[in-house]
């Protein structure tokens, strides 16, 4: 029995022991009362579709979902910025009694004459699926009417956790993908899936693929374009960072057109530059393949030496990790590494049982690995493990700073690239500009210790 | 100027909140609480990271996480599971529940569900008071909600005496830890005692701790709840709080307790009243420590109402703060051109008129049921030199390249929204320091010159 | 890095006052009392004329205003007659009587004219303590000037006493009338007298009236100075106090009283050090109010220290100020990289290394004796990311599209000099919301997005 | 005997009668322990030569005086800024006992090297008549080894008052005067003197000349420039704006140059007015005279009506004027007669004996009118004529506000143009500001009013 966690969530907690592979249980429904860091399928939704830039995102439901969810991310367009306004249908009670599709209807209709959208996604909220308004019929006709895709999405916040909302996004952005004119697409062309373009990654990610001669039709959905979405389906390769938001559509995509998928990851060094190998390998082309390595040789003489000064400072110092998807546990666990830093800690909201597997495999030994933690949890393990630096986001960061624990955001509404090689470098500059503060020894923590 | 022009149907960044996030800021400021939504867990995520961005504090709220099926056959089960693991985990003294819009929209019965629940844990002598609210999100903001609970706990809690004491009783609304703190100062120089519902004062924001606090520390001690029926006279602030949603009445109506309602003691006027309704109650003169910052303070009206007089201000957020900081920027010569609010008490307008009168050259535009665009859409008009609010009108003082003073809640692209001093005559120092320079900046760095001197 | 380099002939933007400057201040902050200049009319007024531009209060400064003739057959005359218009129309229990360059350089001999009114005005039962100083503007800086008249007073007015009572004497400098009330609201909460030498905390900072005031209440009480003798130590601030100009020696040297020498209590160290010192002296631990304080503060450098860490600073003013807030920012991991003052007490290389030790990665530049010219050439290069200091530094930070935290004095491009904590917990905490917020404010407004958090 | 006046200065302080013409005391030094509100000679000198933007202004003497004085004034330059950096030989002890003519010469040539001046002035300050330093020599032989013109002011503080200063100031000048080429120089031309382009009003002045042909050599001294001065003895006439503090370059000129001076004043519509009147009158133009009328008509239908909505805000409220010349107070008691206030008191540091007189001509009786007065003085006034507005400087200000009491700042570092047609408006306008802000009804005056 392990202090600090509810009886319900015992098998949602592990140590990793040397050898064993141990079976950690997750993928369930948060425990009711354990305060989780989830979210529901609305968030999922939410953050997946966010980026498209040119559409209008419409919260339909009562004000709460659309506020909360106003402007709170960091992806940068490099054009129109439809996606930084909050538009709901902000139903009253008597919408509630009498049903909202009037509303709906009547919002889209002012929506889209005030803003001249690419496309419309209209979000379901919880209460939308009890009352019963029939979005598809609502956004079939407005479609008609107004000659842009009017796109349901299926969010409703209680069916499920944000991996349903992944799914009810892809399966919106689906309904694009095929009709566009793919007229002109080199053979040399990937999807980029999976990336949000925070603090401007996916332009550096863009760059990189195209210094090796390769042409991006779509991004997917950082700095989105409906445009390019809709003809994403002529490009020959889906590349898939695999957080599992957009890898569901990659998936239909195979099936329905054929386009094969790899899955890559832009954080840290070592799975950047895979992710340009496995393009240019995927190509066979030599050339492709010989620019990649001058592309990857050329980042890491700029950075190395000043992640080399970085880890003299935090060798030796232990890391804590918290995140959404545990697929970015991995590329953490590896750039905590090439620090110089021991992770002690690492856990996700909504990993698979193969994930945690894979975490167990390289991670060391006595390093707790979590399903779906809560504050508690998160608290005693920080103490527990005498924690140097918490990654995590914008609601583990009070409980890091509580404790007076150094902190690095690693969330969507941060304002530094952490993608791409100088992702990697700015990563090491954040974790170093959190442990090196001089206001951690007036923590009481630090005076404690300095008493004892 | 009351409807709003024109009426559009959608709602574009809305100057509101839902009223289940109210109710778990009250219950936050309740000692050894735990503030639980019965919901989906989406709603109790949002809402902590929210309220996280403003207050950088933990901000624990359980949930009782309704899946699908919940939906479809009832959350009874996940809320009592729920409650259940609250109380193991936390040992609260007080859970308080909010329902959400999904829960009052499948029907469930929440008083009915507690009801069982506290039969099932009968006898067991570490159970905590619940007290359950109804917060549906599609009606009310989250101001609506935040008043519900304080009465919903005033409701629960208090306990009818036969003696009435001297305690005084302040109601003090959704104001900051360090407004709270200045009520705590200020009763603390009566003496008489006095019982602040709710005091968020320590709960939002505490020290930097050795041991994690599973439930932060502070908060209105239970026990003065339940003592508030003996009280001399309960004080609430605010003009525009439904009768419904007002604990002061019920202690009035439910146990005799005079009821003073007053404004946010925002600014000269409103706080000279709350210090005359002291006065009045305690039988006591305000301690001179408030009367020389009385003093100071209308002595900096002076040296600065250059600075300000007839600058035209746009004030945005919820009614009541709205109301207050009105009244003030009336008081020093700033022109309020518009006053909005996402609420819709249908108390606003004439709350606002009431401040204004006599020392506005025009009654300001007083819109209900705002969101930003429709501000920004006013403003194009009305040639606004400054905005005073809350962080979310950044964009619109971008936009029109004018100050933004910053006020309420949320703030979340500056620090220290927690520390800001709105109430009493150090809060107005404070809010006419941070006008004044704002205007004065823009002057100064608008200039060709740059020059040394105001 | 010592010396300035280049080491100019001329002095351009000056980062210092005069001398006598510093003598009307700190007299102004004695009970009842008169600052007089022994010297021309026109230094009277420029110093009023710049002493209200922070204070923005009425600050009535006499003068012998000598003319032609006096500068030759001396200044006894016009200053007699001076001292007596002023007794007659002041009513003044103290005058005190700072020299200037004039009369310094005439060598009109102060004490011994000072003797003659006296033997003058013998009987007189109204006639004013007067006290000399010596201030000739060519030699030192306004702080020199500061601490040389508080001396000057101890040396007139304190007796010679038998016993130690449990008096504690703090002299602190020239700090904001807002320092010196949280300074008072401190003592306030131990069980022993404190004497604040010397007190502007309402001289040069009152409420309006209804009458003018001739001489503006507040101030160290006299009968206080009087009994400075017998207090059970002397708390002074400030590390770069020459010994001969030090009051809190003076005392020791004359009449035994334990001597306390500390920092400005800026930021986290200095403050608990004070705290520490108060503690050791009477017995008692830090009143609770001061640890809440402590606390949140602690907890919002956790909360903030990201936004702040590694930004690169120049502080500039007066040397014990640029030390106190050299120490803080080296706490919250801004790295000062230039610390310029125009002072020359040789004392504030050794201070500032000594607050920076073992916090910041490097040892910043440290300058005596500098001027804005030099201080303008320097920061070329260092790149800074912000200025802390006076209003002087605007120009500078409008050269480099900086942000400026404005702090000390002057400050009259702002309102509210008078009214800024630099002190304690809460000056700490007021100082790292400015600072945060100002880089905040610059990084918002820089962004191509304007981005709504932080 | 009046109350709160000193007895001897008892003569300097009358209260005008009807028909009565009485003495005044005046023009003497400042009684010690006064508390005058006046400053010294340097204070005159600096205040008129500091608007000369491209010359050097150095103050040799300890620091005090130069960082006294240093960007005080609002007299802005439309080029070179140099006159707004403060520059001093900060005098030591050393070299108060050694003499500072070294100093100032190293001083002199570093800070010619480095600004490149068009030319130096240096002012003497109290102690330096003192210690005897040879400051004509110094400058001689710098103006020399640097080929421009150094020019010393004879500015010691104690040698009189700020009128002294002005006449220092007038003959630094005059040295100029007559050392440029003139060539080119139309006939219908002024020089503009007395003006220091406080807020950029010598701009509008200027424009208004120009509107009706009229050719401006020197501002002497608002946005000045070296080389304008040196020309200046072209000009066919001298415009003396008359603080008193020009005038006497004007003299020097007309008796040197044979150029005739007119007297006028640029404050409240009538002067204004009549400033452009009398030059167009000088030259006997009449095209010149129909501009100006045109000009003057212009200007009156713009802020006429604008300045009637103020006056039926401020009609009947009473001023108080407290300023450096009486000059400026003429001319001030007649803008606030425009807006129907009644002046009840006026008073100046500095005026001469014919001033007063003139002053008791345009006064109503009852009329306080004051010389070189003080602040317990003047705070007495205010009770005594329950003042509704002080117009005075920055040592005033505090006075009225403590008692709260309106306040217009008509000083050198105000930044609202208060001369000129607009700049009687933008007075109406800050007079109206004061006045009509809401804040005096929560002063104890008025408190105690409202409780009788």
């Amino acid at each position: 029995m392990q202090k600090n966690v509810l009886e319900e969530r015992q098998n949602q907690v592990i140590r990793k022991e040397e050898g064993a592979n141990l079976k950690i249980s997750c993928d369930k429904e948060s425990t009711a009362g354990a305060v989780s860091q989830r979210a529901c399928v609305f968030c999922g939704s939410r953050v997946v579709l966010y980026p498209i830039a040119d559409a209008l995102h419409l919260v339909h439901g009562p004000i709460g979902c659309a506020v909360y969810t106003w402007d709170i991310r960091g992806a940068l367009s490099s054009g129109p910025e439809l996606h930084r306004l909050s538009f709901s249908t902000d139903l009253q009670e008597r919408d509630v009694i009498f049903g909202g599709e009037k509303k709906l209807a009547a919002a889209l209709d002012e929506l889209i004459d005030r803003h001249k959208p690419k496309a419309a996604f209209v979000y379901s909220t919880c209460i939308v699926g009890i009352i019963g308004d029939d979005l598809e019929a609502v956004c079939k006709k407005v479609s008609e009417e107004k000659k842009i895709p009017v796109l349901p999405v299926k969010s409703e916040g209680f069916k499920g956790n944000k991996r349903e909302g992944y799914r009810a996004a892809c399966n919106a952005m689906f309904r694009l993908v095929g009709t566009g004119d793919t007229t002109g697409i080199p053979e040399k062309s990937i999807n980029i899936l999976g990336d949000f373009n925070l603090a401007g990654e996916i332009w550096m990610i863009r760059e990189m693929y195209e210094k090796i001669g390769v042409h991006i039709v779509a991004n997917i959905t950082g700095d989105g374009r409906v445009e390019h979405i809709k003809r994403a389906h002529g490009a020959s390769l889906n590349v898939v960072q695999c957080s599992g938001a957009t890898m569901g559509l990659a998936d239909m995509m195979k099936k329905e057109y054929g386009i094969p998928a790899i899955r890559v990851s832009y954080f840290g060094i070592e799975d950047m530059a895979e992710s340009i190998y496995a393009v240019a390998d995927y190509f066979k082309d030599d050339e492709m393949m010989r620019k990649a390595r001058q592309v990857v040789k050329g980042e890491l003489s700029i950075i190395y030496p000043k992640i080399q000064e970085y880890r003299k400072a935090l060798s030796g110092k232990k890391a804590a990790i918290y995140v959404g998807g545990a697929f970015k546990a991995f590329s953490l666990v590896k750039a905590f590494r090439l620090l110089g830093m021991d992770v002690v800690m690492v856990g996700s909201q909504t990993g698979t049982e193969s994930e945690y597997r894979e975490l167990q495999e390289i991670t060391d030994p006595g390093t707790i690995i979590v399903d779906d933690s809560n504050p508690l949890e998160l608290s005693s393990f920080l103490q527990e493990k005498n924690v140097d630096i918490f990654v995590g986001g914008v609601k583990e960061r009070p409980i890091a700073y509580k404790l007076g624990v150094a902190f690095c955001d690693h969330n969507h509404e941060r304002k530094e690239a952490l993608a791409g090689f100088i992702g990697m470098l700015n990563f090491a500059r954040e974790v170093y500009s959190s442990v090196m503060s001089p206001v951690w020894r007036f923590m009481p923590r630090s005076e404690a210790h300095n008493e004892d | 100027m009351k409807t709003k022009m024109p009426n559009y149907v959608s709602t574009t960044n809305a100057c509101k909140l839902c009223k289940p996030m109210g109710a778990t800021l009250a219950f936050r400021g309740i000692e050894c609480s735990v503030p639980f939504l019965h919901g989906s867990q989406g709603c109790a995520t949002y809402m902590r990271r929210y309220i996280i961005s403003h207050f950088n504090e933990p901000m624990d709220i359980a949930s009782s996480s309704l899946g699908e099926k919940h939906a479809i056959f009832g959350g009874g089960p996940n809320l009592k599971q729920g409650l259940k693991n609250v109380t193991e985990k936390f040992h609260p003294k007080l859970i308080g529940i909010a329902s959400t819009c999904l829960t009052e929209t499948i029907g469930d019965d929440l008083p009915m569900l507690l009801h069982e629940y506290r039969e099932m844990t009968k006898g067991n002598q570490d159970a905590p008071i619940l007290v359950p609210v109804s917060t549906p999100s599609y009606s009310g903001t989250h101001m609506e909600g935040f008043h519900a609970a304080v009465r919903a706990v005033v409701g629960a809690l208090t306990e009818v005496s036969a003696e009435r004491t001297n305690n005084i009783a302040i109601i003090p609304g959704f104001l900051s830890p360090e407004d709270i703190r200045h009520i705590k100062d200020i009763s603390s120089r009566y003496n008489v005692p006095f019982t602040i519902l709710p005091d968020i004062s320590d709960t939002l924001d505490g020290p930097a701790l050795l041991e994690y606090e599973k439930i932060p520390h502070g908060g209105t001690e239970i026990p003065s709840i339940k003592k508030l029926g003996s009280a001399a006279a309960a004080i609430e602030f605010g003009w525009t709080i439904d009768n419904i949603d007002s604990a002061g009445l019920l202690l009035k109506e439910k146990f005799g307790v005079p009821h003073r309602r007053l404004g946010l003691p925002i600014g000269l006027r409103e706080t000279d009243v709350f210090f005359q309704t002291l006065q009045d109650l305690t039988g006591l003169d305000t301690p001179a420590v408030y009367e020389n910052q009385r003093g100071r303070f209308i002595d900096s009206l002076a040296d600065g109402h250059k600075y300000v007089f007839g600058k035209r201000a746009i004030v945005y957020g919820e009614e009541d703060l709205v109301v207050g900081l009105t009244s003030f920027l009336a008081e020093i010569g700033v022109r309020p051109v518009l006053c909005a609010s996402g609420g819709k008490s249908g108390r606003f307008e004439h709350a606002v008129k009431s401040v204004c009168e006599g020392l506005v050259p025009e009654i300001p535009q007083i819109h209900e049921g705002m969101d930003f665009y429709e501000i920004e859409k006013l403003a194009e008009d009305l040639e606004p030199d400054i905005l005073i609010g809350h962080s979310k009108g950044y964009h619109l003082a971008r936009k029109r390249n004018i100050p933004i003073v910053r006020v309420g809640f949320p703030i979340h692209d500056r620090i220290g929204g927690q520390r800001i001093l709105h109430i009493g005559y150090q809060g107005a120092q404070n809010l006419f320091d941070c006008i004044a320079n704002a205007l004065l900046e823009k002057k100064q760095n608008d200039s060709e010159t740059g020059y040394s001197y105001m």
